[in-house]
């Protein structure tokens, strides 16, 4: 390659990464301030009532209204609070749930790094996830927020573990750890219909990672407040609230990967596979979020007990169990996949 | 080639200040949070040699799962490191001594040009694969639990034994909590729970 | 070689067996609840016998499996049965303990039966990674054994110091280790010391900075004095049976670990490495006779002998040869028997309501309970060196064998140091026969400590009649070491 | 070797982007809001008195030992994944050492359930 200088050899490419990232980023941000609108929406119908209509038709600028709301709002650092911690945790939360999605394949190659470890890549950010949480309730130095981010923390530590579990099962049936090939592997059978219950307990986990109910009790407002977020206000909040959601979506999309398919339709039949592969990834990821709202909406809250036995003396024996399982049917049927 | 210059220089920069700040720093919390920043950096560092499993498993196990316990520990027991520092003035010039040798010992193995003139002579058995063909996390399972067996199983036993320790040494029962049991709930009968009554009136039960 | 091939599994079968009970006396364990920790001793104990036989019954010669990393030659199988000898014998000496001081825990047997696994891998360890995770194996079980008494300070304590200081020497031992790998390419022995005799070699530093500091790290499992410090403190501090445990089976461990390591892989670099382990000796042997002259607590007393006796097997290991590895085993089999004797007496010393730990406790002993006075006098003197009894002639052999490899020095400063070291040993006989009595001490002394008491004691009197079979297994044993 | 570092830089660059909004987005709100610090305002938010001492102290030693557990079955999970990927080339041994592997911590998950670690008051 001749030697084209700074600007051909390095500032292009690394230009032309940055618009990808942009064209990731700034749509998501759009998808997150309509999921938000589309929750509340979907909870008011499932309690016969309409949901935001008032701001523009049908509350569609709701969630803008929201977010200039917030903007306008002025940030207040509690007196004990340690400054930089304190602002440090809803940037870590907010970014953890963006650099999740480059490595999620949106369609066959739309990729913006198709590294050969995605889910470990994966596994790792939702187990970062962790530390905005902390570092949020140790910060704010209020009590309520110190025990509600404490115990949210070791709600998703004890959850991540059978999470761990069902991506070892996923991986046993696919054989690689590239997004990409978990994808193609399910070309002529989608995972949820084999692996049925771990896609279960792994939708289960995903609600507990991100806090959301029925596993929400760490930031009940009956209970303690909104946990750890209690001390934040205006932006900052923000950042938790997009931050939430963002990793929400990135859950959503993690199980469509890994059991429902991806980018692939249905079936392999004309009139579905016209229906370009984005548009399948989309559908799944609203059905996901669908359920988290559906759930939200019906069923009562676990108290903490009864949360961690769930997560220590259910979900972790069956999935320790489902992964022996699967190997020794694996391997005797001989259907591993030959990589 | 220039970015990965770049690239090694920033994280390997990082990791040395990060690592110096774990001890100067006041607050225990602001040092575990720099020894993150240091597990980071060298899962970076780890990515730039091509070693991406153990990078990725450096982050998942060290920076989610050890830091969040260091994390914990430092919230529960309120240890201000002031009081700690006391002593160190008096243990400096002895402290001084040991990393100055040290140091010696490693400026002479980075002069010495024995480097590896005896290591290719006894090349080890099992040869890498080229990194395109095979990822190195295959590759890694391929050995590690058929050749290495031995060692695989020896860390299970160690897991173990680090359970049994951590379970004998903090566990305490409280006495008198009344727990759930999911399954006596469940099992509870119909019958046992409601007992029909014929209740004549005014004359009470 | 196929690597997919099923290794030999028969060369460990002991210590297959040994995990497969340990895990067995743990669900035992935790479904009998804490008062079955009594019957989970007496199993912990047939357990380790069964290994004990099944370790004589292994295969002869010298055999390698799991891809070179797990070794069984005739020198593995003396040190393992003197491991699981001091193993089982700690365990006897505990139950007693266990039930009058409140440590009615079951996981106390488990946890010492595991620590064993561990020692039996480090001294079957044929590769730096083997050798480490072995290691480990033992060091993590003991930490938790030594803070198992987590209400008192001391206990607690002792765990901290044994896990901080224990941490730190694992840490420069795998520095040592990674060292040696980078610079020979391999971690197994073999390999090394092929590596290590091409005539190139000796110039390179990167390896003999690497043995430096498994040096080191080795030194501190054996509480060699450099690195000595934290062996009284956690003594004093930890339990009585679990400090017989420490006195006994890791030091014999680590000491096995220390001869393999420095005369099969590193035996080509015995020039470099003999003179820092002559330096160690001596400076273990004096201080080990020097600093235990003031001390009154007869348990850190202990530790100073230990110190003092790890310097006097290191004189073996200082000569390099068969011989002297000969040496430093018939030192070892007597230092377990003496010890394990002592640690009984010890043990003994109960008064109503506690253990008592002072020397001045022992006074008028020979009055209040004869029969004890001359168990604890035969060991005395034995420790001291004193020359009809059993620990005289393991001194011997390991100062002549310092003398035919010409370390004269050495063997004169061994004998100095035993001299002088005499003098506290004796002090504690004087106490019991010569000064007015305290009031005695608990008057039925339990069943199998009267029995371990007795064994010792005439295992260490009446060595001398018939010391050939101890003689023999040494003999062969190092003869498998060093050809 | 570029290859594969090839797909890293946009990870790399994806995060100083993802950073950079966030910290652009909290400047913005120093720059647009009011700020009109007063004592009631910054007061923890708490009802009744304050909080007599720091409220980051003491609590349930639980936590600590979650953290533990956490730490070895999470191990215990990156052990598998290499496993899982070369199932097919270390054929029925490999499977059988791994299920040595989950069995002895199998034992150790009972024990934990059976001395009542893994329960919460």
């Amino acid at each position: 390659m001749a030697e084209v200088g700074f600007w051909g050899g390095y500032a292009w490419p690394a230009l032309l990464i940055a618009l990808k990232v942009l064209a990731i980023v700034l749509p998501l941000l759009l998808i997150v301030a309509y999921v938000t609108l589309a929750e509340r929406k979907v909870m008011a119908a499932m309690q016969l009532r309409v949901g935001p209509n008032v701001v523009g038709p049908l509350g569609v600028w709701q969630s803008f209204a929201d977010a200039l709301k917030m903007v306008f709002k002025e940030t207040i650092l509690p007196t004990g609070a340690n400054r930089v911690v304190f602002l440090a945790a809803p940037a870590l939360m907010f970014t953890l749930a963006m650099i999740g999605w480059a490595v999620i394949p949106f369609d066959d190659g739309l990729v913006l790094s198709d590294i050969n470890v995605g889910v470990l890549y994966l596994f790792a950010i939702s187990s970062l996830g962790v530390y905005g949480i902390i570092m949020a309730g140790w910060a704010s130095n209020s009590r309520y927020a110190f025990l509600g981010a404490l115990r949210s923390a070791a709600q998703m530590v004890s959850y991540e573990v059978s999470a761990g579990f069902v991506i070892i099962t996923v991986l046993l049936a696919v054989g690689s750890l590239n997004l990409s090939d978990i994808v193609e592997a399910q070309r002529d059978l989608w995972l949820v219909i084999p692996l049925f219950p771990m896609f279960v307990i792994f939708f289960v986990s995903a609600l507990a990672e991100t806090n959301r109910h029925p596993f929400d009790l760490p930031e009940a407002e009956s209970e303690l407040v909104a946990g750890y977020q209690v001390e934040y206000s205006a932006l900052t909040f923000g950042l938790f609230f997009i931050g939430e959601y963002a990793n929400m979506c990135l859950m959503s999309a993690l199980t469509t990967i890994l059991f429902l398919g991806g980018w692939l339709a249905p079936f392999d039949v004309a009139p579905f596979t016209w229906i370009p592969g984005i548009v399948w990834f989309a559908l799944k990821i609203a059905l996901c979020l669908f359920v988290f709202v559906w759930v939200r909406a019906t069923l009562p809250r676990y108290r903490y007990d009864q949360l961690m036995r769930l997560g220590w003396k259910v979900f972790l024996p069956i999935s320790l169990f489902w992964v022996a399982l699967t190997a020794v049917v694996l391997v005797v049927f001989d259907w591993l996949p030959q990589t | 080639m220039i970015v990965q210059a770049i690239a090694f220089y920033a994280f390997a920069a990082v990791t040395l200040a990060a690592a110096v700040m774990v001890i100067a720093a006041r607050n225990p919390v602001h040092s575990v949070l720099f020894l993150i920043l240091a597990f980071f950096n060298s899962a970076g560092l780890m990515v730039l040699l091509g070693a991406e499993f153990l990078a990725m498993i450096l982050v998942i196990v060290y920076v989610g799962a050890v830091a969040v316990l260091f994390l914990f520990v430092v919230m529960m027991l309120d240890i201000n490191f002031a009081e700690l520092r006391q002593g160190f003035l008096q243990y400096l010039p002895i402290g001084g001594v040991i990393g100055l040798v040290l140091l010696a010992e490693l400026l002479l193995l980075l002069g010495s040009d024995a480097i590896g003139s005896i290591a290719p002579a006894v090349a080890s058995s099992a040869p890498t694969p080229p990194i395109n063909e095979v990822t190195n996390t295959a590759a890694l399972g391929e050995l590690l639990y058929t050749r290495y067996v031995y060692l695989f199983q020896a860390a299970g036993i160690v897991l173990l034994i680090a359970m049994v320790g951590a379970i004998v040494l903090t566990l305490r029962q409280r006495v008198g909590v009344r727990k759930q049991s999911v399954g006596k709930q469940l099992r509870r009968r119909r019958e046992a729970a409601v007992e029909l009554k014929k209740v004549v009136p005014r004359g009470g039960v | 070689m196929d690597p997919h091939a099923l290794p030999a599994l028969l060369p460990a079968l002991p210590e297959l067996w040994l995990c497969g009970a340990a895990l067995a006396l743990l669900m035992i364990g935790v479904f009998g609840g804490d008062r079955s920790t009594r019957p989970l001793c007496y199993l912990a104990i047939a357990a380790l016998l069964v290994t004990f036989v099944l370790l004589l019954l292994g295969p002869e010669g010298r055999t390698v499996t799991f891809s070179g990393m797990f070794v069984v030659d005739p020198f593995g199988v003396f040190t393992k049965g003197l491991v699981l000898i001091g193993a089982m014998l700690a365990i006897v000496l505990s139950l007693g303990y266990i039930r009058h001081e409140g440590m009615e825990r079951f996981e106390f047997p488990v946890l010492i039966v595991l620590a064993t696994v561990g020692m039996l891998l480090m001294i079957s360890a044929n590769d730096l990674i083997a050798l480490y995770l072995g290691l480990e194996m033992q060091s993590l079980a003991l930490y938790v054994i030594a803070a198992f008494r987590r209400d008192s300070l001391r206990s607690t304590e002792a765990g901290l110091k044994y896990f901080v200081l224990g941490a730190l020497a694992s840490g420069m031992l795998l520095y040592g280790a990674s060292l040696v790998y980078g610079f020979t390419g391999t971690t197994s022995f073999e390999d090394i010391a092929r590596a290590v005799s091409v005539p190139g070699a000796t110039d390179a530093l990167g390896t003999l900075v690497g043995l430096v500091f498994i040096l080191a790290g080795l030194a501190f499992k054996v509480s060699a004095v450099p690195f000595h410090m934290w062996t009284p403190d956690v003594y004093e501090g930890a339990p009585t049976p679990v400090t017989a445990l420490f006195a006994v089976a890791p030091k014999v461990a680590a000491i096995g670990l220390f001869l393999r390591v420095m005369l099969e892989p590193f035996a080509a670099l015995a020039g470099d490495w003999q003179q820092v382990i002559v330096v160690i000796s001596i400076a273990s042997m004096v201080l080990g006779a020097l600093a235990a002259i003031r001390q009154t607590s007869i348990k850190r007393l202990m530790a100073y002998s230990s110190i003092g006796h790890m310097g006097y097997a290191l004189i073996g290991l200082a000569a390099g040869s068969a011989e002297g590895v000969r040496g430093v085993l018939i030192y070892l089999a007597i230092y377990v028997v003496m010890n394990v004797g002592t640690f009984a007496v010890i043990l003994c010393m109960r008064r109503g309501q506690g253990m008592v730990e002072d020397i001045t406790e022992l006074a008028g002993l020979s009055r209040t309970h004869p029969m004890l006075a001359l168990a604890m006098t035969v060991f005395m003197f034995s420790l001291a060196g004193v020359p009809p009894l059993a620990g005289f002639f393991g001194k011997l052999y390991v100062f002549m064998a310092a003398i035919h490899a010409e370390l004269y020095g050495l063997a004169v400063v061994g004998v100095v140091a035993s001299v002088v070291g005499a003098y506290y040993y004796v002090r504690i006989v004087k106490l019991m026969y010569f000064d007015a009595p305290t009031d005695a001490f608990e008057r039925p002394i339990r069943g199998e400590m009267a029995a371990v008491l007795v064994a010792t004691g005439v295992l260490t009197a009446l060595f001398f009649v018939y010391p050939a079979p101890l003689l023999a297994g040494a003999a062969t044993a190092a003869a498998a070491l060093v050809p | 070797m570029n290859a594969l570092l090839a797909e890293y830089l946009p990870i790399v660059i994806f995060l100083i982007i993802a950073a950079g909004m966030a910290i652009a987005v909290l400047a913005g709100s120093y720059l647009v809001a009011p700020q009109r610090p007063d004592a009631a305002k910054l007061s923890a938010y708490e009802c009744g008195f304050d909080a007599f001492e720091d409220a980051r102290r003491q609590f349930d030693v639980r936590f600590y030992l979650v953290a533990i557990l956490f730490i070895i079955f999470d191990l215990e999970v990156a052990f598998l994944f290499p496993w899982a990927i070369s199932l097919s080339k270390i054929g029925v041994f490999g499977l059988i050492s791994m299920l040595v592997f989950l069995g002895v911590l199998t034992v150790g998950f009972i024990y934990e359930w059976k001395k009542g670690a893994l329960e919460w008051e």
